[in-house]
């Protein structure tokens, strides 16, 4: 636990929340989405949750994005907000 | 429509900060999560269980009914999806 | 002065966990795009996922993974590791939040099978027809 | 994998062939480790949720770079089905088993009935039987999320 890592995840992790539910593109917000599993296992891991990390990067970023991808391919892009 | 969502998240956000008001300080080792069912994991998990992850320890042996139902879950999840979304072939 | 800095130190982390919730929440209720409600119920779940994690933490301890000859022989310092059991309950709690999305995306695919729309007023609209 | 090659052979060279080779390289090693993951779950993070993930993960990856079909022919639908049902029976089975053998259900210490060994070491192995049963459904329902959910329920051909 290093309160400066912790800080700069954090906001990080605010910024990625910001993006995912403003972009417009849904594949984009998805990609986003990504990021933001990805982000929250590195905060994890650094709060020492070593086994809720792995979870996370595996079925969070990994099987959630590929769910969502899979259905806007089958539906449409596009979003008006 | 967009200002009234805003309104209502907003509301509950200022409700739950002040809720943050009695939680007890970050990484606090006295706080009440860490003291009362924990202590008894970390002391006796590995020389009941001989399993040195303790996650796994309580995951499977001490709170193996919870898991249970959880795969339970999973196993219904994937039922649905089928049930709902598959179309015969004619 | 130095009340003020020793609350900050000791909450922000809860404040921003209701901050990520907040984005949540507004996703879930203030678009109208259905695949853009489901990222934010995601994000929703992700903040209190967060919030329980936090809980575990404890001030100079290590990760939940002991030595195993080392605790049979001397025993285990209790403030030495940090608290599993919020660990095990938000590990399942991921693996349900994934069959969630699941349910909720096939829900959706039915959805834009009927009506031709992902967007919540072009649904109502054309319910109302 | 004569099918496979005999695919690669008749499809023009570029993105899709090195796509297709790597993936048929690493997919293997992805499964090994899916299952280290689960085995090592005693010692190192991880365990049957995750491992469980991985190995469902090998297959998503093969039906991403390849289609629908190519997945369906490593593991048809029929075996998906029957490893999720066996992998949540072995879960309840292993728990029924302690309640039939006079202990608490799920309390794995009464299995020394069954094999003599000491009452921490079977609740080692039961909680290492339990995994493997999460494991094995975890692996079988992400798989056919994917499956339904990247074809829309119709199985044809895929992503």
């Amino acid at each position: 636990m290093i309160w400066q890592f912790d800080l700069l995840i954090l906001a990080l992790v605010v910024i990625c929340a910001i993006a995912t539910i403003t972009v417009r593109d849904l594949l984009a917000a998805t990609v986003i989405f990504g990021v933001y599993s990805f982000l929250m296992c590195l905060l994890w891991a650094e709060m020492g949750a070593v086994d809720v990390a792995f979870t996370e990067a595996t079925v969070g970023a990994g099987v959630s994005t590929i769910l969502f991808i899979a259905a806007i391919f089958r539906t449409t892009r596009r979003s008006k907000d | 429509m967009k200002t009234l969502a805003l309104l209502a998240t907003i509301v509950t956000g200022a409700l739950l900060l002040y809720g943050t008001r009695d939680f007890p300080d970050w990484a606090d080792p006295q706080s009440p999560t860490s003291t009362h069912v924990s202590p008894y994991y970390i002391e006796h998990g590995v020389e009941e269980t001989h399993a040195p992850n303790l996650v796994t320890a309580v995951l499977g042996d001490y709170r193996s009914y919870d898991t249970m139902f959880e795969t339970v879950v999973i196993y219904c999840a994937g039922m649905v999806v089928v049930s709902v979304l598959r179309r015969t072939r004619s | 002065m130095e009340q003020v800095v020793a609350v900050i130190v000791a909450k922000y982390n809860y404040w921003l966990y209701v901050i990520l919730m907040m984005i949540g929440f507004y996703a879930m209720i203030g678009k109208r795009n259905l695949v853009k409600k489901l990222l934010g119920m995601n994000i929703f779940q992700t903040a209190i996922i967060l919030l329980y994690v936090s809980t575990g933490v404890k001030r100079g301890a290590g990760i939940p993974i002991l030595d195993k000859y080392e605790a049979l022989k001397h025993g285990v310092d209790v403030a030495g590791v940090a608290n599993p059991l919020p660990h095990v309950l938000m590990l399942t709690a991921i693996v349900v939040s994934v069959s969630v999305t699941g349910v909720a995306l096939a829900i959706l695919l039915r959805i834009y099978r009927r009506y031709g729309t992902l967007e919540e007023d072009e649904i109502l609209e054309k319910i109302r027809q | 994998m004569k099918r496979l090659q005999e695919r690669a052979n008749t499809r023009p060279a570029g993105q899709g062939l090195i796509i297709e080779t790597s993936v048929r390289i690493m997919v293997p090693f992805i499964q090994l480790y899916g299952l280290y993951v689960i085995v090592h779950g005693h010692y190192s993070p991880g365990g049957g949720f995750q491992g469980g993930v991985a190995l469902g993960a090998s297959f998503i990856l093969l039906g991403l770079a390849f289609d629908l079909p190519t997945t369906l022919e490593r593991m048809s639908e029929r075996s998906n089905a029957l490893l999720a049902n066996a992998g949540v029976l072995i879960f309840t089975g292993v728990g029924a088993m302690c309640a039939i053998l006079g202990g608490y259900l799920l309390d794995y210490s009464v299995l020394t009935a069954i094999i003599p060994m000491a009452a921490a070491e079977w609740r080692s192995l039961g909680i290492f039987l339990v995994e493997v049963g999460v494991g094995l459904a975890v692996m079988s329902i992400m798989v056919s999320l994917f499956w339904d959910i990247g074809s829309a329920g119709q199985m044809d051909e895929g992503l």
